[in-house]
Parts: C-alpha cells; structure tokens; sequence
C-alpha cells in the first residue's frame, strides 16, 4: 500500500468515522425522543393500572345500575326491558371498527356488514317501540 | 378524532344511557330518558365513526339503512299484545350481532389492538371466546324463547332424561375448546366453539316452559350486559363497560323482581320443566265435581252497575283475548254511572313485568287508575265488586293457605276480600301454575266463562 | 508523516470507527428497550389519558352519590352528617405521606402531624359519634 | 406495596364508604354500614401506610394517639342535644387539617409527585390553593358555626353596611394571590392566601343566623368534598375522587332538602341577615293583646287521659329542655292507660336535619312510633290531641295562608285539625322564623307555659 492510497484510505475512514458519528448523534436524539414522548403503549405495567381503573369504573358501574334499576317504576318494566335491549347494541361500535377499518370486501369486513344490520334493526326497533309504550301512558285528564 | 376527545365523548354516551333508565323512574320522564337513550347511541356511533383508522363508511351506511328500516317497520307494526315475543326477537339479533363482531375480531384482530391474526393476546382470546359463547347462547336461546311465546313451539317444557347431564358435558366440553383455541389460535375451535354455544341454546331453553320465558329472556339480556362488560375490559372502553353495568343490573334485577312474585327460586325456573299448562286451555283441573256458579253479561252488569266500587285485576287473559280496549270502554260507562273503579296490577300478571300496565296504557287508561299490589291490596276488603279478567294464579289464595301448592309463598292480590268476584276466562282451566283455584268454588264468586273480549263487549251492551 | 505513523493512525482509526460502530449498536439496542419498554410517563398525552379516567371515575361516582344519599331515611339524617363528616378525613391519606415520608423533623414533616392529629380526632370521633346515635334507634318492642 | 395492589385497596375503601352511606337507608342497616366506614378508614390507612415512601412512623403513631384519644373522649361524653355544634366542631378540624395538608405539599410536593419545591405543576399548584382556601374558609366558618350554635357567639346575624361588596372584593383578590402563587411559586403568597381565605371564612358566616348554620355545615361539608376530589385529580387517586364525591353529594342534597323543609332558596341562607330572634325568648310579637287561654299540667293530664288518640310534635324547644326523657316517660304512662300516642317529625324541626329522631332514639322511643310530615300529616284530622313540645314554627299554618309571611310555603304539620292543640312553651315568643302563630289563639288551643321538661314532669305527677 502506497502512501497516497494508504491517506486516500485514511481520508475515507476517518470520513465513515465523522459519518458515523453523525448518525450516531441522530439516533441519540431518535432514542431521546422516543424516550420522552414514549406513547402510552401496551407494555404489562401499563396495562395493568389500567386495569385497575376500569375495574374501578366497573365496580362504580355496578353501583349506578343498580340504583337506577330499582328506581323504575314497576308500570315500566316492559319499556325498560326494551331499553335495555335497545342499549345493549352498543356493540355496534365493534362492528363499526370491521365494517370500516379497512377498504374492499374481506371476510372481516362481511361479519361487520352483517353485525352492522342486526345491531340497526335492534337499536332502531328497540328506541322506536320503547317511544310507543312510553306514548302511551297517559295521566288522568280531570 | 384524539383519543381524548373520543374517551370524553364515550362517556357523555355513558351519561345518557344512565339518563335513559333514570328517566323511567315515573311516566312524566320517561319520554324524555328515552331521547337521553337515543342521543348517546348516536353520540357512541358518531364517535366511532371518527376515529382515525375509518376509511370505508359505504358498507356501514348500507348495513344502517337495510337494518334501520327492518327495525323501524317492525317496531311501528308490531301489536302491543306481541311484545314478549318481540323482545324475544331483538334480543336473539343482539346475540347474532355479537358473534360477528367476536369473529370479525378474530379474523382482523388489529383495528381493535388485541393483537395480529394467529397471534391475539391471551386474554382478549378469553374474553373473545366468551362474548362469542354468550352471544351464540342468546341467539339460538332467545329464538326459542320467541318461538314458545308466539306459539309456534309448544310452550311446554321439552324434558328428555338425562338433560341436565348432557348440558353439564356440553359444557364443560365448551372450556376445553376454549382453552383450545387459546393455545392454538386456530379457526376450527373459534368455530366449534360457536356450533356448541348455538347448540347449547337450544338445549337450555326447550326444556323451560313458555311462561318463564320472561326471566329466561331477562337472565339472557343480563348475560349480554356482562359480556359486553367483559369487551370492554379487552378494548380498554369504559363506555361499553358502563353499558354492560347497566345492562347486566337490569337483566338480574328483573329476573329476582320475577322470580320473588312468583316465589320461586332462580335455579328451579332455569332448571326447567315447570309450566306443562300454559299451551291453551288446559285440560281441567279435577276440581270439576263441586258446584260453580256460573253467570252471564247481564248479571255481571247488573251486579257493578249497583256497586260503589270495582276493581279490575287483568291478567294473561286479557292480553291473549286482546280485551284491554273493550275493557276500558266498559269501565268509562260504569265510571260514568258513578262507579268508582281502579285497576290492581300484580307484579307478574301477564307473561312480562309491567305487561297489563303497558296494554292499558295502550287502551287509554290513566296511569293513574292503576295501581301496584301494595297500593291497593287492602282496599279490596271495602270494594263491592273484584272484577277479574283473564287472571287466576295472581289471585290464588292457595299461595297463602296450602303449603303443598306450587305457588305457597307468591304474593297475591285479596280478591277474595271484596262483596263480590267476577271472573272472565273461557273454562275452569288452570292457570300456568297448574294449580286450581279454590276461589271459583266460592259463594261470593261468580264465572263468566267465555273470551274475554267478547265478554266485555256483551257487558257494554247489557250496561247500556 | 511517514507511512508507519501513518498505517498507525490509520488502525487508530479503523479501531475508534470499529468501538464507535460498537457504542451504536449498544446504543440502537438501548434505544429500542427503551422503546419497546416504555413506562407510562408523565409525558403530556399519558396525562390526559389518565385525566380522562379520573374524569369517567367521578362522574360515576357522582351518581352514586346522588342515589345513596336520597335513599338515606330522613330519621338518620343526622347520623349521616357525622359520618361523612368522619369520611371526609380520609385527608389523612395525605397527612400520612407528608409525616412518614422523610425521617427528622423538618417543617413538612411537622405539618404532616399536625393534620394527622386532627384528623384523627375527627375519625374516632366521627365514627364514634355515629355509633352512639345509631345505637339508639330501636324498633318497638312487642 | 406495588401501586396497583394499592390502587385495588383504594378501591375496596370507596367501596366501603359507599356501603357506609348505603346502610344508612335504614336503621337496622345503619350500624353495619358504619362499620363499613370504619374497614374503610382502617384500609385506606393501612394501605397508604405500606407505600414504598413511608419510611418513619413515629410521628403518625403519637398522631393517631393523640387524636384518637381526644376523638374518643370527645365523641363518649358529648351530651346528645349538642350534636349540632358536636358537627360543627369536628368539621372545623377536617378544614384545618386541609390547611396543613396543602402546607406540607407545598413544602415537600416531592412524595406527592407533583413537582419540586419551588417547581410544582402548575394544575397542582391550581388545585392545592382550591383545597388551601375551601379548607381554611371551611375551618373559620365552622368555629363560627360552633360558637353560635353553642351560644358562645350571639346567633343573631352580623349585618353591617357594605358587607357583600366587601366579601366580593376579597374574593377577586384571593384570585389574584392565586394567579400569583401559580406564577411566582412563592411562600407569601402561600400564607397570603391562607390569611384571606381564613378571613373570608368568618365574614361569610358571621351575617348568617344561628338556626341556618345547619344549612351552612351542610355547605361547607359539600365545598370540602369537591376539595377532595379536586386534590384526588391532582394525585391521580381514585379513592379521593369518590370519597369526595360522597361527601360533596352529602352535603349539597342535605343542604338542599333543609332550604326545601324551609322554603328559602340556598342563596337567601348564604346572603344572611335572617333569623335574629333565635338567641333565648325574644321580646314577645305584638299579637299578646288578644286573649290567649292558658292552661296548667292537671288540665292537660285530664285532657290526654280522656283521648282516644294524641300525636307529639317536638321542637327545637324540646332540645333546649332536654325534655326527651321526661316526655318518653309521659308518653309511657299515656300508653298504658290505653291511649294511643305517635310522634310527628317535620323535616327541619330542631336545628339539624335529623335532629328530634336522635333525641327520641335516645330516650328509648322506638323508631316506628316515629313518623315523617308525609306519613302522619293526614291523620291529625282524626287525632283528639297534638301535643306540641317546644316547637312553633313548624306548626304555623301562616305557610299556607299568609303570602306576606316569611314562611310562606313552607310545608308545615297540620296540627289545627287535631281536636284539641297543647303547646308547651316559656312565652309568647316567636319562634326562629319571627313569625307570630296565630295557633296560640285559637279556641281548640292550650297554652302551656313552662320549662318543656319540667312541665313534663309535673304532667306526669298529675297522671299519676
Ligand atoms: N308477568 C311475568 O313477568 C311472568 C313471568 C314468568 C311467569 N309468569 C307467570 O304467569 C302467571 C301470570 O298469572 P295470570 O293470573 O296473569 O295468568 P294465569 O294464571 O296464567 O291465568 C290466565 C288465565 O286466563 C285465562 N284465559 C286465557 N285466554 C283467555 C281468553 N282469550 N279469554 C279469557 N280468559 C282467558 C285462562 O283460563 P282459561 O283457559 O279457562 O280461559 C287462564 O286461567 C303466573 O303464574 C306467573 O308466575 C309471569
Ligand atoms: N332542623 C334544621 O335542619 C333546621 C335548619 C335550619 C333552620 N331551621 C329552622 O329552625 C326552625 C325549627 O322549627 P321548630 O318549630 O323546631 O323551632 P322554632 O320554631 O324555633 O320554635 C322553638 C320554640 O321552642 C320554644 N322553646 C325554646 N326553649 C324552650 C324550653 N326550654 N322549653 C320550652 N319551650 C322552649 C321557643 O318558644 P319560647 O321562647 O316561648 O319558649 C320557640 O318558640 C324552623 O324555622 C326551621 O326553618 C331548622
């Protein structure tokens, strides 16, 4: 190896050496910012203190549907039970996510459709036919 | 949508469900509860549909407007007396609705953030699998329950032997599926999982009688709720959690207020094979050898027109005959000649709690006319005349003298205690308890066999 | 520089490139624990997340409150002011933190006691207090 | 402890004190549900206790010594009719402790995780000066409260010229010193703000009567309940959230059902200046020129023996007597001799929501002898005698017919409709409204002038 190869060589390396460390100060800056604005992801300690707040969101739940059960007049119960039944379609929002979470017709995407249709028919007819009870009861008109 | 946003406004859909059931608390806000019920299904959905990851909304609108109209058209034909079968029937579509959404979970577990196909975390399997088998149960089990209470299944109960040990195999075959399918992520056990679950349906409820199928539907609708409860642990969504709370509240209170009037226990009415009667008029108890004194319309009208007081028990009857809108006419002359006349609800009357009051409601009648057993149950002792429509177990007093009757315990409403008793049904058949009522034997009471509606309407004319 | 010095400074070099090549990769593999681990930090979205919970915790807990207090018999509304007033000492949670936190006694410290102090008095006597009165409502009897 | 073993034992402490207050609904749940709220106390404790941080305990060992001790022997000797200033006292030292909680974080936010010394979170900074100023307004006000329920302090309002101006005026500047605390982080401001807010707490309270501090604890209790939650926000602590909201929901529902038993509105309590004739016997209304009959303790034992039926409406005046006893004993000796005796409690009679049920509870008067305004008020028509022991107000039928009085729509008891009405009192005085009673000079009404016990005590001896 000649001199001017062997600089040439060094120029180079010492070239690779400065782009190294270029890229390294870009990652440390990368890995600084995934540090700080670390998103809330789902890793196992996180999880659980979410667990722990839905549970408590559970347990509170509980509390309030209890209460509020007990509290419908007896004349109502046929309404609530169609409420309810109405309500309980909230699942819709999961088939919502299949139906438009991603574009063409995949198999997913179908049991969403169909999901869709049953939770509509249920949440339609239950508020409809719990409006029409609920018309007609009626006070005394002195 | 900002994940914050979405979480706030899931909750502000919470409040308006906890809105919904605390406007039924009396009829005066009722209506408006429901529009509370209303707005936060669309704030959920609205809200739904904002998320970032939508981007195909043709299939949603469809799916929205075919069920919308099915459910609207339903629910605006639909006859008042038919509303145990339709409760029935919505609930076993909310059953279906929730296997698709567990299978499209499975399917495309991403958009939900439990993980990649084949590889779905643990316990969002767990919950999966049991939202899957719930749903499945109250699909085929609510069925069933439609088919007995329309009557295209017989309503009695379908006892084979060696049920309860079938279902027990069955289901502790549907745990190891389970812990298959959370082992092997695979397709056949998400399946096998949902053929057993349908399967099991089926097998739970054919052998309840038709008259229990208000606690059955109830009890399912419960399930629902805490199955809903459980989704919303897996996808970390208060909203549903909060639904299923109430839900499942309102499932179980229904089914122990049901239970309590009927005085039975919650296992004997899931245990089955309790109500062979109900299927039409039964045939008569063997209590037919003792005198009955039998009456026409005429003497009934006579009787109320020279009484101070009456009041009306319906009962299932009443429904069956659809008999509530000639009542009421009835009622409106004798209360025009000056009678005072009240309605006294049980509080399981009819085949669904609150039954008589709603088709009331629907004749016209002021709800404040009727009232609960506690109200008016002593008033029966200084009223001339308890006019009894379609009722019979409601009124038994076995259920206070005959510790062997199948109804010891159930509160009843005094009948027994008023001048006089009318009772319209078409023979001397029993009610759904098979039991026979001692009343009819009575000196202070009087049959007026025939349909109910036709009864009243002779009635009318006799009052006229 | 003569080709010695030179093919020296060269594998000086080559060497310093080679450990800086090594500080990265440990540095990448650093960088992605720290991603992948990430606890939930305070970090400004983590917070919201959080707040929006406490927030669903006190709505609901609203609610139970309105319905267990109305259902509270009109006869045992005093009781029911001394226990809550008992109950709202669960301040003490706090007072615990500041006395036992540290050992000495700093200024903190002594706060911390004194709130200690009084809201104990308040916990036995509030739940004493109650006790009595509720001691004393009997039925008839007969 | 790892945090979410702790988080879950919060939970179980919210829990509890849910249960505490839900017993309450009864009193044969009642003690358990305080039993409850003690587990809950201990756990919530107990669980902050075993925190990685605690590392001495010495301190909170001579703490809880210490004031668990004073509780006790305050809590076991208190005499039952000074309940009212027994809520008051106590409730000042839960303000106060507020106060040194917020010190202490100020000093050492560090173990709170809300910042450094000298750097704590802007928000926390916010919700620490909230709990900081509710805390000491609630410690000032509820001495004040204390006083003038004791009669330390004149219960008569302290009105003077400009006072509400002056208020608002120190209320905009303890906004300013919080801005400037959030800002500057200071320690003046700090102690600035506890000064004001200290002040704030005797000049909002001093204007207000004696007989409204009921309502004015009640609010205080309220404000320091949403302070919780606030300071449960800042610390992320679940417990605190809903202990708060217990007590917040407490207190306002309290506050309103008393304004309601009142017919004042909240704001007519909080902007004072009512109620001066409270303080002993006033100086009698203008109404004593017309005749009154007065009667003495023979003539109302003759009367009460003769009756088939007496209903006993206790006042505020029975408290003052500490007549409980010596009418229990009366009511006694009544009862055997056949007459048929009942006790009438109006929703604000006394001076605390709740107040003549506790009195009567402790004189041995079983609870079911004990009736509500809505229970009993439609039976005094068919009473023979209302016997009327130190309370005026609640008997004032000028809430029903005088739209000038300041009572006006108040809901009272019907004690006219009873056929005779004895009233014990010392004079003529008004009662805490300042409303003359016309009752005093009806025909079918009997004065009984006289201590209430001792009055009692001589109807006993002319029962013998
Ligand atoms: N409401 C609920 O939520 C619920 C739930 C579960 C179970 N149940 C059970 O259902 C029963 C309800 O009691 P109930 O007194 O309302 O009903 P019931 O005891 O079943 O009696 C109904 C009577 O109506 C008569 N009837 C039927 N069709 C008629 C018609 N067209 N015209 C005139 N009469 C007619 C029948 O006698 P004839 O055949 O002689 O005409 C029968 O005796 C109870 O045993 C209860 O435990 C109720
Ligand atoms: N309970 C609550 O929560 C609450 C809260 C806020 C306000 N308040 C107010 O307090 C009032 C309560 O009504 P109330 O009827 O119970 O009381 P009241 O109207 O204040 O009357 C009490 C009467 O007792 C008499 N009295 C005082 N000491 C007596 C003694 N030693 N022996 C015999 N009689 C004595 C007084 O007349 P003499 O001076 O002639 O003896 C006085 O007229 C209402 O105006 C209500 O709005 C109540």
């Amino acid at each position: 190896m000649d001199p001017k190869q062997l600089s040439q060589k060094a120029g180079e390396l010492a070239q690779k050496a400065q782009s190294l460390a270029a890229d390294l100060g870009g990652l440390a800056s990368d890995a600084a910012t995934v540090a700080t604005t670390a998103l809330p992801q789902p890793a196992a300690g996180a999880d659980d203190g979410q667990f722990v707040f839905l549970f408590t969101v559970f347990v509170l739940a509980c509390f309030v549907g209890y209460y509020v059960v007990w509290q419908v007049t007896p004349a109502l119960h046929s309404p609530l039970m169609a409420v309810t039944n109405a309500i309980s379609s909230v699942i819709i929002v999961g088939a919502l996510v299949a139906a438009g979470n991603q574009a063409g017709f995949e198999l997913p995407k179908i049991f969403g459709f169909i999901a869709v249709v049953l939770a509509s028919v249920n949440i339609f007819g239950g508020f409809i036919v719990t409006e029409r009870m609920l018309g007609m009861f009626k006070k005394k008109t002195r | 949508m900002d994940a914050n946003i979405s979480a706030i406004l899931y909750l502000v859909a919470s409040v308006c469900f906890i809105m919904a059931l605390k406007g039924l608390s009396s009829p005066t806000s009722a209506r408006q509860g429901n529009m509370f019920g209303i707005a936060g299904m669309v704030i959920a959905a609205g809200t739904t549909l904002a998320m970032p990851g939508m981007i195909s909304f043709e299939l949603i609108l469809a799916g929205v407007v075919i069920g919308g109209t099915i459910g609207t058209i339903i629910a605006r034909k639909i006859e008042m007396t038919a509303l145990p079968q339709l409760v029935a029937a919505f609930h076993s579509l909310v059953g279906l609705a929730a296997v698709f959404v567990a299978a499209a979970a499975f399917y495309n577990p991403e958009p939900y953030g439990i993980g990649l196909p084949g590889a779905i975390k643990t316990a969002s399997l767990v919950e999966m699998s049991l939202g899957l088998a719930i749903g499945a149960i109250t699909f085929t089990g609510s069925i069933i329950a439609f088919g007995k209470l329309q009557g295209i299944i017989t309503g009695a109960p379908l006892v084979f032997k060696g049920q309860h040990p079938l279902n027990a195999a069955l289901g502790l075959l549907l745990v190891a599926l389970v812990v298959w399918l959370v082992t092997g992520q695979g397709e056949d056990a998400f399946w096998l999982i949902a053929a057993l679950s349908l399967a099991l349906g089926f097998l739970i409820i054919l052998p309840i009688g038709g008259a229990d199928m208000p606690v059955v539907i109830s009890m399912l609708n419960s399930y629902s709720g805490w199955a809903a409860c459980g989704i919303g642990f897996t996808l970390q969504n208060s909203l549903l959690i909060v639904v299923g709370a109430l839900v499942g509240s309102s499932g179980a209170i229904l089914s122990y207020i049901m239970c309590k009037g009927m005085n039975r226990s919650f296992f004997s009415v899931i245990l089955g094979g309790f109500g062979g009667e109900t299927a039409g008029p039964a045939v008569g108890g063997g209590g037919e050898e003792k005198p009955v004194k039998a009456g026409s319309a005429d003497d009934a009208a006579f009787i109320m027109q020279n009484a101070a007081s009456v009041i009306i028990v319906p009962g299932y009857g009443m429904a069956v005959a659809q008999a509530q809108h000639a009542l009421r006419e009835m009622v409106d002359m004798l209360k025009k000649q000056g009678v005072t006349v009240r309605y006294a609800i049980h509080p399981v009357a009819g085949r669904m709690p609150g039954h008589m009051n709603v088709l009331l409601a629907e004749a016209n009648v002021p709800y404040d006319d009727v009232l609960e057993l506690e109200e008016i149950n002593r008033d029966f002792s200084q009223t001339d005349v308890a006019f009894v429509i379609g009722a019979n177990d409601v009124t038994n007093p076995a259920a206070k003298t005959d510790p062997q009757s199948a109804i010891y315990g159930m509160p009843i409403l005094d009948v027994e205690n008023a001048g006089t008793v009318l009772f319209i049904k078409r023979s001397m058949a029993t009610g759904y308890a098979g039991v026979q009522n001692e009343l009819f034997f009575r000196d202070n009471t009087m049959m007026l066999f025939g349909d109910a509606k036709k009864m009243c309407e002779q009635v009318i004319q006799a009052l006229d």
